[in-house]
């Protein structure tokens, strides 16, 4: 699955084993498992970047934009 | 809140293989995860941490961590942990260890490392298996559950790893999961911190040697079932006893205010005359 | 006298030692003599595995097979490293839904692992590549592998692995019809 | 034709096997690769035959557990690799002292220390015979096949038994994890304990009796309660420090092995008869040698084979009589060449060694190249 | 009541010299009298018990005593005793170790004896001291006390050696002093008739090599400060944790109704089939 | 007249100040007789310099704290007899493989298992070679004297600082126990732990200098961060499986004390010139040796005496080169013959040994009578 | 000291190692140390026939009639 | 040249390592060579105990003392055992409060025990025979004993050591003089 580059999450797939722990622990349903068993942000919008999947990654292989970095980019935006 | 993928680029070894060995949703990367999460809250640079292990699938994070590393022998992490702190007092030193290497080959030396007080940082990644060596039962398999030299089921009744080093006087007694993360790293950086020996115990999903021959399902069942059952301890203190069923309390179990070992002992050197020179 | 060397090669948990020894079982039963070794990682646990097989209608001395006259490689990293021990006549048989480099020289490429999800589980990729092993070597009767299974194959999952070899029976006996439309330089 | 009992078994499992043959009832164990298959065989199978099956916190307590399971009359053994080995030795010269029958099986891995678990090597001969503290004698034998992984089993149960000892049976890495295609034999020779022949006040567990004869063991609490210790003893069990009892203690333990010799000590010989050459291996390098005296005779060399079957006692009254025939020894070895050093002690002029270390099977090659070198 | 002096000549060995070799006043004798007392109640016969001991003072008890008798290695004790009880089940087993045999080199092999409860009754004699090697300190021995290693006063927590094995699961606990040999032999009895793993600890003076050294005066002083310190369970767990100074509790500690190891294995056997034989 | 500093001292306590005097700071032990006393010493002395004295909870883990506080960069040693040395051995190999410098103090008292506690031996010479399990170097050095319990504890530190590697000082029971007038030497060499010549990052703690130069231990916490491990490793420390890593892995253990044998090895020679046969003896047992040797010669009798002062690596060419000299070596042992079995590694047909393993010192009688035998 | 023969207590003085344990546990003071450091029963009257010098003598070496030897004795007596 | 054999023997409390050590702190004192060794019963503890020295003003090889110049036997059991290692000329000395059976030889006969006790504590009857056996053989001098007793006695002892020094010096220069008074056959 294609990652956007301004996506709060990104995998990193050549460390990823499909665990799918990611997924599941994603309490906004955030992530789902894609047809090469990699997990993708099915719902990059609905992230509330509260760095759970990152944390529970046990491959290192998942990683959250940090709020404050994401504030800041909202600010530029803005 | 630390991020575990970015602190981690900081502290894995560069020229070490990744993906790491472990497999596919093995608890114990997500403990090394809050191991590294914690050592960045306590400030220590990376020469002043020495991270001692076993010989175990747990022990396989010394391999992996950027910090003065020692793969000891099997069961003995903590007699070269305290021989390292005695010979050096401003190391801290890490002890990580399997719940066989702590509490089968290595029980005694855990049983001694409580009662003296010796100011390490013990962290048992209790996976209620031999993961390495295959899915042999240990000292922390329930009592029925399948092993590779169980196969009708375990027979013997699991050490409660807290219980057993607080009646040998640790200091500081924890536990956590892999599910509850962030909480183990909190704890973590806490044991760091403390003065004497403290210990914490993190629950971490073997789903390979331990789930699989157990019908506990994947990875992901085996910490939601952590979740379900780890419960905070003052919660914990409040169920009757005969509701208590699987479950076991996380968090901080024990934490007394006692001289660690090497304080006692600067007061033999002096008594000795050995601190005037 | 014959005697054939196999390597069969992938990582840990592909099932490659019960895959030797469902080979080796089936050639006791034709009445060979076989010897098996097998190795692993720098632990007991995780890394690269292979079984290394000999079966002989003669004893056997010398237990390791040197050069191989069949090398099966379940992943990347064994086809890079145990093709080199290939005869110049061996026979090289890649999983071709994890071996994506594959090597310039002649050898049969099969999805094992596809074939294998799409059967329904994973870990039979090892069975189905048996079946296309003794398809296309006629190292051991069929037959005696199907007996193997059933000696060595738990009852319930019993009728899972005898679909695969069936599976595997069948794609190696396409590619031996086919031969050289399924080599790939 | 193939007869019946044809079996593939890998080693490991035809070692528990062939210690159930044995009669034994009793094992103890600490997993350990290369040895934990033979712990995960029996786990499943004694409980069938109501033998017992416990996994020990450690290597130290399974040795304690399975010299007190002898001592109450059943045959024991425990299955370890190096760094379990290096533990078991205070208790394994115990066993010794005590005269206690047991059988530990070594499954060796590359060594020293953790080394290199998944690799085999031939790494603790020494050890097998050197590892406790003080002197002490030892049974080794080394299998070089899934076949003798189950004979020498049983045949180390026998001599355990016989002899009253510990018996090492020390398989490399190679021949524990090894799947072969075996025949059982249809009959085997199984000793067990024998009765005690006095009655319990006359009975004197650590007795010199005359024409070595060795005194039974009797279980415990059959009525001969008696005293068992590791320290130096009076023929009745107790500690001693009188002079003629402290010799007659350990001189035995060293002669009851010493003066049967011929009994305990097997070898096998291969084209030894005309040989110029011989090449002395054990283990799974026997194999390789094998096949090398095959190359060699084609080439028309005089190679032929000496297999230590027995490690210790080592067959030197053999090796002292080949040297007489032949011109060199080739000693290949998977360590730095430690039988090797044996061979030295019979005839330091005429021996040289091939040494292998990185976990690896010494090749048929390997051997020629020091064969063809000699030869020229 | 049972007199010790005549019981004794009927366990004794007779080809043994007396007086037996420990020290005058050394209460292992008072502690290898109750032992007697206790075996002379529970009615088994010679035949019927094993004795395995530890190496140290307290070791020697297996030579004086006319039963099965195993003088292991030390620390080893209940390893081999493990073996004997599981390849006999018949036999019924005591293992007498000292507190640096039991706890210092052999802490492991108990606190998993008790995790498994395996049918055996362990005798710790607690002299606070490593008393055969002539006075280094021992698990036990209490803070600040000297010994021969520890010259300028122990710098370690002691081991509590009933909460130990509490915490470990063992099913019957106890703890008498040569003072009150009497009630030692009633547990020691309790200890042998329980079925799964019992242990008594037995406080015991050792006047030559802890007593000196610290001014605990002569073998009937130290005894008299058990008489004073040693408190009857119930009456203990009256005293407010305050007022507790150096007193200790006596009596039965803990008793659980558990399956032992073998009742549990029998089970397996049971399953596998191998009852049927 | 004597001169200064004459002092009468144990063994043990000789053996202790020799480690003070060496630096060491770190003591870890287990008591055991006869060794104890060592650890006695020590308790009292160590914090009167700030140095450490820990009583641990057995030998497996008091070779682990000595392993573990040499890393932190503190010269450290233990000190045990038989049956804690055989404990020691798994640790012990993970010294040797890991090159981690300690001193390891194993008193020598009557074996097998526990044997004779008070009685002394020499029973231990082949453990202390071959104890733990797969092929591992090891320095092992035999005092005969009060003085040499203290000099050559010293010695035993140097070697283990300059060649990385774990050192055995291996007292028979008299000398560990013996008192004696000594006069401590007024200067001693004290080698340290040479400073890394190289910054952090180009720093390989086993790498394979050129010309086989040993790359200093650099103490954990200095700034160089690297991994130590029990595990077959390439030069940065981490385990490989890589053929050519494993081999200079190994090899280099080995190589480093074979190419420094001349440094290493100490003996002393006595009467040896114009000897016709020569007794080959150690520790205690060497000054009965001498005795005999001053008795032959009155007697008329050329005989003269080799002591190996370094048990292992064994002299084996200071051997060879007597023994085209002489006609006979006699090998007085308290065991059944260990160094024996390597004199006759060079002269299997020349060799004869007098043995005793009742825990009294061979007398110089004893040796007389072999030499008048030979002599007849 | 001399025991007599109708003493309730027997020291075997052989046996005894002349630690004091007896003297000091009697709860009738029965008990004294001779000159030769032995105890003796200086005062054998008293004896209640406790029992409580033997079972706490660490060698054995103090015998203390039965209560019923005693009271079949004085039936005979009677 | 001179050299004394001399064995001190006794039971395990006596002292006699202790004692053994202060003879050979005096001799060291006077320029003598001295090898001093032990031996105790089975174990660790308990049992007989002795010491057995050699004073010499050469350098000493062979340790262990073989034929005795003195014996001092402070028990039964080692009066039994080491009388028969004396010389022939050779010294015995035995603590006549505990050694019942004197034997048949000619001996000194002292109740270092009993004098040991009458001084106040038992403990110094090993210092007592000290003493006694240097006014019977000159082997030390008195004042090199008395600095021994000075280095390695604690200092609340030494008063009650040097008093026990005076009365064993006492008692063996009254039996010297008197010396055929004193043998007992
Ligand atoms: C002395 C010794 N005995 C046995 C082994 C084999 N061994 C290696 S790891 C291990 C147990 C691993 O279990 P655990 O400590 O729980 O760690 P995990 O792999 O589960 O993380 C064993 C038995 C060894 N290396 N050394
Ligand atoms: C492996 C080993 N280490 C050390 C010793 C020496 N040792 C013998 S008994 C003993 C300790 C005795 O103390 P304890 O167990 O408390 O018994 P006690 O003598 O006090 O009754 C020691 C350290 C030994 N025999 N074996
Ligand atoms: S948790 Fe990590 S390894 Fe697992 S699926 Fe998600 S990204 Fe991949
Ligand atoms: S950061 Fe939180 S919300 Fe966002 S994907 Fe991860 S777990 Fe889901
Ligand atoms: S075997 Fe278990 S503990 Fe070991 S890496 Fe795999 S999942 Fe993790
Ligand atoms: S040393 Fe202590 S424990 Fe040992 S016999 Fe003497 S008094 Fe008893
Ligand atoms: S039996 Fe009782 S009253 Fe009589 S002497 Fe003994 S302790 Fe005293
Ligand atoms: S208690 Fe026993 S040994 Fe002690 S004085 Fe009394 S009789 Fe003698
Ligand atoms: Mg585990
Ligand atoms: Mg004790």
């Amino acid at each position: 699955m294609k990652q956007k580059n301004d996506d709060p999450i990104h995998i990193f797939s050549r460390w990823c084993k499909k665990c799918g722990i990611c997924i599941a622990i994603c309490p906004k349903n955030v992530l789902e498992r894609g047809t090469d068993g990699y997990p993708y942000a099915a719902r990059p919008d609905d992230c509330i970047l509260c760095g759970l999947c990152d944390i529970h990654c046990p491959d290192y292989a998942i990683t959250v934009k940090k709020k404050k970095d994401v504030k800041e980019t909202e600010h530029e935006g803005a | 809140m630390i991020r575990t993928s970015e602190t981690m680029y900081k502290y894995l070894r560069p020229d070490k293989t990744f993906p790491h060995v472990w497999c596919p949703g093995c608890g114990i990367g997500i403990v090394m995860g809050a191991l590294v999460r914690a050592i960045e809250k306590t400030g220590f640079t990376k020469d002043e941490i020495v991270l001692v292990s076993g010989i175990g699938c747990s022990g396989r994070m010394s391999t992996y961590l950027d910090f003065n590393t020692l793969h000891t022998t099997h069961g003995r992490a903590l007699s070269f942990a305290t021989g390292i702190k005695l010979a050096n007092p401003k190391l801290n030193i890490i002890v990580v260890m399997g719940d066989g290497d702590a509490t089968a080959i290595g029980g005694n030396h855990l049983i001694h490392s409580c009662r003296r007080n010796i100011d390490l940082t013990a962290l048992i990644v209790n996976n209620n298996i031999y993961g390495m060596t295959g899915g042999q039962y240990s000292p922390t398999t329930p009592m029925e559950d399948k092993a590779s030299t169980a196969q009708y089921g375990s027979i013997e009744k699991p050490f409660d790893i807290c219980k057993l080093v607080e009646a040998c006087g640790a200091s500081f007694v924890a536990r956590s999961t892999t599910y509850h993360a962030k909480m183990l790293d909190a704890l973590l950086s806490r044991a760091i911190d403390k003065k004497g020996f403290s210990i914490v115990e993190a629950m971490s999903q073997c789903p390979v040697q331990y789930g699989r021959r157990n019908k506990k399902g994947s990875a992901v069942d085996m910490m939601m079932w952590y979740k379900d059952n780890a419960i905070p301890n003052p919660a914990f203190k409040k169920i009757p006893p005969g509701e208590v069923g699987e479950q076991f309390p996380v968090g901080v179990l024990v934490d007394l205010d006692e001289p660690d070992y090497l304080e006692r002992y600067s007061q033999i050197v002096k008594k000795a005359g050995g601190d005037k020179l | 006298m014959t005697r054939y060397h196999l390597c069969l090669s992938g990582s840990g948990g592909q099932g490659l030692i019960l895959g030797g020894a469902l080979l080796a079982h089936a050639a006791v039963r034709d009445g060979k003599n076989v010897t098996m070794t097998s190795s692993y990682g720098p632990e007991a646990r995780g890394g690269a595995s292979r079984s290394n097989l000999i079966i002989s209608d003669t004893p056997i001395d010398y237990p390791i097979p040197e050069k191989m006259d069949v090398v099966l490689a379940m992943n990347q990293e064994s086809c890079n490293k145990f093709v080199p021990e290939l005869k110049d006549d061996g026979i090289l048989i890649v999983d071709s839904t994890l071996v994506m480099h594959q090597p310039p020289i002649k050898h049969y490429s099969i999805p094992f692992t596809d074939l294998a999800t799409k059967a329904g589980v994973v870990v039979i990729a090892n069975v189905i590549a048996l079946g296309s092993i003794i398809a296309l070597t006629d190292i051991v009767r069929p037959v005696s592998l199907k007996e193997a299974l059933k000696e060595r194959i738990r009852a319930d999952l019993l009728p899972i692995n005898e679909k695969a070899l069936k599976i595997g029976l069948g794609e190696g006996t396409k590619l031996k019809k086919n031969i050289d439309e399924y080599y790939t330089y | 034709m193939k007869g019946h009992k044809e079996l593939l078994l890998h080693g490991n499992e035809a070692c528990a096997m062939g210690a159930l043959a044995a009669g034994m009832k009793f094992f103890a164990g600490y997993p350990i690769t290369p040895s934990t298959e033979i712990a995960e065989f029996l786990s499943v199978e004694l409980p069938k035959i109501g033998g017992t099956f416990i996994q020990m916190e450690d290597e130290i307590s399974s040795m304690g557990a399975i010299i007190g399971a002898s001592l109450a009359g059943v045959k024991s053994m425990t299955a370890t690799s190096g760094p379990g080995f290096s533990l078991m030795q205070e208790n394994l010269g115990f066993a010794s002292m005590a005269e206690i029958p047991c059988v530990i099986v070594n499954v060796m891995r590359g060594g020293p220390s953790t080394g290199m678990p998944t690799r085999p090597s031939q790494g603790d001969v020494m050890q097998s015979r050197w590892g406790t503290h003080g002197a002490h004698p030892i049974i080794v034998l080394s299998p070089q096949s899934v076949l003798e992984c189950y004979t020498l089993t049983i045949h180390a149960f026998n001599l355990a038994e016989k002899y009253r000892s510990p018996v090492i049976l020390l398989m490399d890495g190679i021949v524990g994890h090894m799947w072969e295609n075996i025949q059982l034999p249809e009959k085997i020779e199984v000793i067990d304990r024998p009765e005690p022949s006095v009655p319990p006040d006359w009975y004197n567990p650590y007795d010199n009796l005359p024409g070595g004869e060795i005194v039974p063991l009797v279980p415990f609490g059959e009525g001969y309660r008696y005293h068992v210790t590791g320290m130096v003893h009076d023929k009745s069990g107790f500690p001693t420090l009188v002079h003629e009892e402290v010799e007659q203690c350990l001189d035995k333990l060293i002669y009851k092995i010493k003066n049967n010799l011929h009994d305990i000590i097997r070898i096998e010989e291969y084209m030894l008869e005309d040989a110029d050459i011989c090449i002395v291996a054990y283990g799974s390098v026997a194999r390789s040698a094998r096949e090398a005296v095959n190359i060699a005779r084609n080439e028309g060399l005089k190679v032929g084979l000496l297999r230590p079957i027995t490690l210790w006692p080592f067959p030197r009254f053999h090796l002292e009589n080949i040297s007489k025939r032949v011109k060199l020894f080739v000693v290949p070895e998977m360590n730095y060449g430690q039988i090797y050093g044996e061979v030295l002690k019979s005839c330091p002029k005429k021996a040289v060694r091939v040494t292998r270390v990185d976990g690896e099977l010494i090749t048929p090659a390997q051997i020629m190249e020091k064969i063809e070198e000699a030869a020229l």
